[in-house]
């Protein structure tokens, strides 16, 4: 089994989708579900283990066609990395899921729920994978699509509102992506982006590879929710079901932050002739990362739903990933690859924590939240740890990718950005302590029921994310560490 | 539409076979010449979406059940994905049809892709019904 | 027992009385029986360190690396030594007085305020043992975060606000100043290790030198450096215990301490004597001195007084050190002790005042010497000794201070430790002066004796007299800190 | 001049794009939206179908006496795209379908106010 390795992770969930669609059975379906989601974070993590232990990336010729004519899986260390983040979010979140859903989503369609959130999960790991630009583009549009029917599984009628304006933006991000992998292909001759990234040196300062360049950001940035590009975000992530929320905001935008990564560091380079993302790094990311962390930071801490609130603070996060992927050095890449993963516990922690409060009290409104320190205490102690998370306090996941990050400004001698990160990171405080002074300096509403904590399946998964974001801010060697790794691979830093 | 004949016996009776063999032959030679399950997924489900529009979406269900369907369109996908399962236990990559035959590696190409476009084929008209279905069969099922 | 075996004793034990007290919250006496045996034993672990590190002794520890080669380390020195030797003792004397406090005045949650006790007493054991910045850095913030709770004890509007002003000045100097100065730091020297003579010495120079020390100076919010000193006083909305134990001692001590051990360790004496970065520090200090006092002098509410009369006494703590020279480090050192153990004491004493008669206004205070006589010979103790007047400890190290000031001939801010105990005495004794000689304003003229808790009044005393030995006992203290200063063999 | 004339093609594109695009952004009614991005997604395709395009070759088919075919990879792909847009086209229909039974309308603005008031009551 070991040669096969890089596709089983795509493989499983993919075959598992239809099966747990034939099911047809709740209990059935939800089972195999989880079961496979586990099966595939053990493949991701022994994956990435074979990948940092013999140093060399892994290589699957699909259907034994070699690269000129066919597709290509090509997972070097960032790719498994992304791999397991996916796989394991995605474990945790699912087995979350079928108390959560009981609640939220009618009973004849729990199949039709694990067999999409298996699609879903399939086209992200696909996406980490491959090594084919257009199957990146195939493989983004299954999971996005699956994410639409998820999402639109909210109860609230405005989840249909909203994953109509994401389905409408992300189409159009889709679609500019296809027509850069076009363009690419029109000027290399080639889809795999090892060779494309060969060839593109012969095409030094051609135009269409710039506007090739303009379409693939445009495209990922709206995939990413990049600022000012993330207005599908709060309201998809506010009224889809809670597991959903969780699973999207964990990974999804993820991946697609992984997917910039790797074009600008593989496909065009960073230095030396040929490199073209230099007004991309330069200006663009860093412009719209910067934006991006003051102002979705400022909304959030105006918002009355807290769920909100966590998506606008998800858009500020994604502004940092950005910010250290522009700052093309060693650590700067460290601090973006490590917050992928980093930001992804904390906030799928967050989430799941948000769900469990959903459960119980059925509302998500900060004005609902009152008192409800006293009355689910351990729910509202992890959310409190996740929420430090968020500021990136010590001893948080948020820490260290904070630390890198502001380590590469200074690095680049950029004192002014290392400050504006630290003070953009203030701002969370601000909105994390609001929900926590809501929680616990004030009555909870009269004449509503007794709350109390809850169920035990609800609050497992949530405290192993997020005492998994703790454990990864002391223990990075599975984290930073290896993020350090891929940042050097990419650079082209021998080891 | 229920009394016009000519619509119910010209396009559907008298139409509706052919188009179902035109799919098939389609899928079948897509082997060789232009064609393939994807092509003839759409003209089969179009077929049998003529037949939901000519007698009704109740009286379509009643021929092919909705369970039926979406099992069809599940099962495609597993015939496909079963197909590269096999190759792998073969001892092949996924999807490396040339395994599927102990002997002739060209003869395994052609067995592999006949199978996988058979369920792009189930898969695809299976869609198709369920695309018609779930769009048309809102609100007015009734009548 | 090695002294890394007791290094780590020393960092469990407080986890361990926290735990407790989360776990046993039946019990009440059992758990407030266990807190007071662990203290116990966490003294004596500490005093077992001591010979240690008088004969030289630099005991370590590496736990792990969170980044590469910048590990979760310890390393016991003399400075730590001593603030580990005056959090562990005040913290067994606190625990009885917060034991008298909390059931006399029938406070909910005990079992939470004496875990986050722990806990913070956990952080600052950490701070004191910690081998380098990222270390301290960590403890620093964990103890801000453990404390409060305990600040919003009383979850109420007023504990509300309080805690926001507490936890936002306390959080954002130090991500936005503390933070960046260490991370910038580790740029510039690749490492964060405490070492003497300093890290960055030859690795920074110019402007960049003034604005890191003025990064740690103000970054470190819990020295309470003007302007960022208003969280003390809105800490003050705590339970007195958490007062006087964390905003006398552990808190704002961890601050002064980071000061100092930043000083010595990261930029070394001789570096910011050379590039003479430090001066306008010593400016900064002398304002807050200055300003500290007199603003102390307008508030009525006892404890903002005592609060206030802290940021004052911080002042001078980062004075000694800023000074950069032998006197002023020994004397800041010593400062730390001798502070704690003097503010300590008053803050015992407005506790066991409200406890026993409700009152926390100063001007209600006439008379009150005649029915708490204990307290108010304790508080009149601890003033005198806040002041710097012998025979009491607060003597030395304003004496070793003023001769840093003159050392570095610095005239002026010899006249500004004057002058501030000018004030000191203005705005301490006519407390003391109010409570024994002015007759109360209403009821009789000898009100019955109605003192506090024996649990409270005993701790009082005890602190009381322990500035009062600490004049006599000034010596080994100051021999403990010698080393801080090479080249500082004889003199004296 | 000739040569913008011959990449006339492109010029298509980049006009099917474009109204593709306005219609998406400019109009209100949700199956407008739709269609808006049908004919953006169009556009992609012959931009594809234009670029595999070789000058007189013949359809990628193995035939006697002719050397040079068009590049058939294009033309894969984009088989590959329609499926991917047939797909997305489903889904938002259905969505329309859905939304237009919980607000009674399609139009973006009568939605929105909708959505603004349930926003008031909470």
């Amino acid at each position: 089994m070991s040669e096969h390795l890089a596709v089983l992770p795509v493989l499983l969930p993919l075959l598992a989708a239809p099966i747990c669609f034939l099911l047809r059975n709740r209990i059935a379906a939800m089972g195999t579900a989880i079961a496979v989601c586990w099966v595939t974070f053990v493949a991701g993590v022994v994956l990435l283990r074979t990948v940092v232990t013999t140093g060399a990336p892994a290589i699957y010729e699909l259907g034994g066609w070699s690269a000129d004519v066919g597709i290509v899986y090509h997972v070097d260390t960032l790719a498994a990395f992304v791999v397991v983040l996916v796989s394991s979010l995605g474990a945790v979140v699912l087995t979350f899921a079928p108390q959560s859903i009981a609640k939220e989503i009618p009973k004849e369609k729990h199949h039709f729920f694990a067999a999409l959130y298996l699609l879903s999960m399939a086209g992200l790991l696909g996406i980490a994978v491959t090594g084919d630009l257009f199957n990146v583009f195939v493989f983004l549009e299954i999971s996005s699509l699956s994410t639409y029917a998820l999402i639109s599984l909210g109860q609230d009628r405005r989840a249909l509102t909203a994953t109509f304006r994401y389905l409408i933006l992300g189409t159009v991000g889709a679609t500019f992506i296809l027509i850069g992998t076009g363009l690419m292909y029109q000027m290399t001759g080639t889809l795999n982006m090892a060779e494309m990234a060969a060839h593109i040196r012969e095409t030094e300062g051609v135009r269409t590879v710039l506007v090739a360049i303009a379409f693939l950001t445009a495209g990922i940035g709206l995939k990413m929710a990049l600022f000012p590009l993330h207005a599908w975000l709060p309201n998809a992530y506010c009224y889809a079901p809670s597991s959903v929320t969780a699973f999207v905001a964990a990974t999804s935008t993820k991946v697609s932050v992984y997917v910039l990564i790797r074009w600008i560091y593989t496909i065009f380079g960073t230095q030396g002739p040929g490199s073209m993302s230099g007004v991309v790094v330069d200006l663009v990311l860093p412009a719209m990362a910067i934006s991006g962390m003051f102002i979705a930071s400022t909304v959030a801490i105006f918002q009355t739903n807290v769920k909100r609130l966590l998506a606008f603070s998800s858009v500020a996060q994604i502004g940092y990933m950005a910010l250290g992927v522009s700052l093309v050095s060693e650590s700067g890449l460290t601090a973006g690859i490590a917050h992928l993963f980093n930001h992804a516990l904390t906030k799928g922690g967050l989430f799941l924590a948000m769900g469990c409060i959903a459960y119980r009290i059925g509302s998500v409104q900060l004005a609902d939240m009152r008192g409800l320190g006293r009355r689910m205490p351990v729910t509202m102690f992890l959310w409190v740890l996740g929420g430090l998370g968020l500021i990136g306090v010590p001893c948080t996941a948020g820490f260290v990718s904070k630390w890198y990050l502001v380590r590469a400004a200074l690095e680049q001698d950029a004192l002014y950005l290392a400050v504006i990160i630290l003070l953009s990171s203030l701002l969370a405080v601000i909105y994390v302590w609001r929900v926590i002074e809501t929680a616990y300096f004030q009555e909870p509403p009269e004449g509503k029921d007794e709350v109390t904590e809850a169920p035990l399946s609800l609050l497992i998964p949530t405290a192993v994310l997020i005492g998994a974001s703790i454990y990864f801010g002391l223990f990075t060697e599975w984290s930073a560490d290896v993020a350090g790794l891929a940042a050097r691979e990419l650079l082209g830093v021998v080891r | 539409m229920r009394e016009v004949k000519i619509l119910r016996v010209v396009s559907a009776k008298t139409l509706l076979p052919f188009i179902l063999l035109f799919a098939l032959y389609v899928q079948f030679h897509g082997d060789f010449g232009p064609g393939g399950g994807f092509q003839a997924g759409v003209i089969f489900g179009a077929g049998l979406i003529l037949h939901a529009l000519v007698f009704g979406l109740n009286e379509s269900r009643r021929v092919i059940p909705e369970w039926v369907i979406e099992s069809a369109a599940a099962v495609g996908v597993l015939i496909y994905g079963g197909v590269g399962v096999v190759a792998m236990l073969k001892g092949g990559k996924f999807l490396e049809y040339g395994v599927l035959d102990a002997h002739d590696r060209v003869h395994g190409q052609h067995t592999g892709l006949i199978l996988i476009e058979l369920g792009v084929g189930v898969t695809v008209s299976a869609v198709m019904l369920a695309i018609y279905g779930a769009l048309a069969g809102r609100g007015r099922l009734s009548t | 027992m090695t002294s890394e075996m007791a290094m780590i004793l020393a960092l469990v034990l407080p986890l361990v009385a926290a735990g407790l007290s989360f776990v046993i919250r039946s019990a009440p006496n059992v758990r407030d029986a266990c807190s007071l045996a662990v203290g116990v034993a966490l003294l004596g672990v500490v005093i077992s360190l001591v010979p240690t590190v008088m004969d030289g002794g630099r005991p370590e520890i590496v736990l792990f690396e969170i980044f590469e080669g910048l590990p979760i380390a310890f390393r016991l020195e003399p400075l730590g030594m001593l603030f580990l030797l005056v959090v562990a003792t005040l913290w067994v004397i606190t625990t009885c007085y917060a034991i008298g406090y909390m059931r006399g005045h029938h406070e909910v949650n005990q079992s939470r305020f004496f875990g986050c006790f722990g806990l913070a007493i956990f952080a600052s054991a950490g701070a004191a043992l910690a081998g380098n910045m990222l270390t301290l850095f960590f403890f620093y913030e964990l103890l801000t975060l453990s404390t409060y709770p305990l600040v919003t004890h009383h979850q109420n509007e007023k504990a509300k606000r309080g805690g926001r002003i507490y936890l936002g000045i306390l959080i954002s100097t130090s991500i936005a100043m503390l933070l960046l100065a260490v991370i910038w730091t580790y740029v510039i020297a690749g490492t964060l290790d405490f070492r003497e003579g300093g890290i960055l010495a030859g690795k920074a120079e110019g402007p960049m030198v003034i604005v890191l020390l003025a990064l740690y100076a103000f970054g470190t919010g819990k020295a309470a450096l003007m302007p960022f000193h208003r969280w003390l006083p809105a800490a003050m909305v705590a339970p007195t215990p958490v007062s006087a134990l964390l905003h006398a001692v552990a808190v704002v001590k961890v601050g002064v301490f980071t000061v100092l051990k930043v000083v010595i360790y990261i930029f070394g004496i001789g570096f910011l004597t050379d590039t003479k970065a430090s001066v306008w520090l010593m400016w900064a200090a002398a304002t807050t001195i200055l300003l500290g006092s007199l603003v102390a002098m307008t508030k009525d509410n006892l404890k903002e007084r005592l609060a206030y009369s802290t940021v004052s006494q911080l002042g001078y703590i980062v004075l000694g050190a800023a000074l950069a020279s032998q006197w002023g480090i020994i004397g800041s050192g010593m400062h730390i002790a001798m502070h704690a153990v003097g503010k300590i004491t008053l803050f015992f004493a407005a506790g066991a005042i409200y406890v026993a008669a409700h009152k926390t206004q100063v001007s209600q205070l006439r008379g009150i010497g005649r029915s708490m006589p204990f307290t108010m010979t304790a508080y009149s103790l601890g003033a005198i000794s806040v002041i710097g007047l012998p025979p009491f400890g607060g003597a030395w190290s304003k004496w070793y201070l003023a001769l840093g000031a003159a050392e570095a001939g610095q005239a002026i801010l010899v006249g500004v430790l004057m002058v501030s105990s000018l004030l000191n005495i203005w705005y301490l004794m006519p407390i003391t002066m109010n409570a024994f000689f002015v007759p109360p304003d209403e009821g009789p003229a000898y009100p019955p004796i109605k003192e506090a808790p024996l649990f409270c009044v005993v701790p009082l005393c005890l602190t009381a007299l322990g500035s009062l030995a600490l004049f006599f006992c000034a010596e080994p203290i100051y021999r403990l800190l010698l080393p801080l200063v090479p080249g500082a063999g004889g003199g004296g | 001049m000739s040569e913008a004339l011959g990449l006339y093609n492109y010029w298509i594109v980049i006009f099917l794009m474009m109204t593709g695009l306005y219609l998406v952004i400019s109009t209100g009614n949700l199956v407008r939206k739709v269609v808006g991005l049908n004919i953006f997604q169009a556009s992609v395709l012959l931009l594809y179908v234009t670029m595999g395009r070789v000058d007189g070759a013949t359809a990628p088919i193995f035939v006697e006496g002719r050397e040079t075919y068009t590049d058939p990879l294009p033309s894969v792909l984009m088989l590959t795209a329609i499926v991917v847009g047939v797909a997305t086209t489903a889904v938002a229909l259905a969505l329309t379908v859905r939304i237009n039974e919980a607000y009674g309308t399609i139009e973006e603005d009568e939605i929105n106010e909708q959505e603004h008031a349930q926003e008031l009551a909470g």
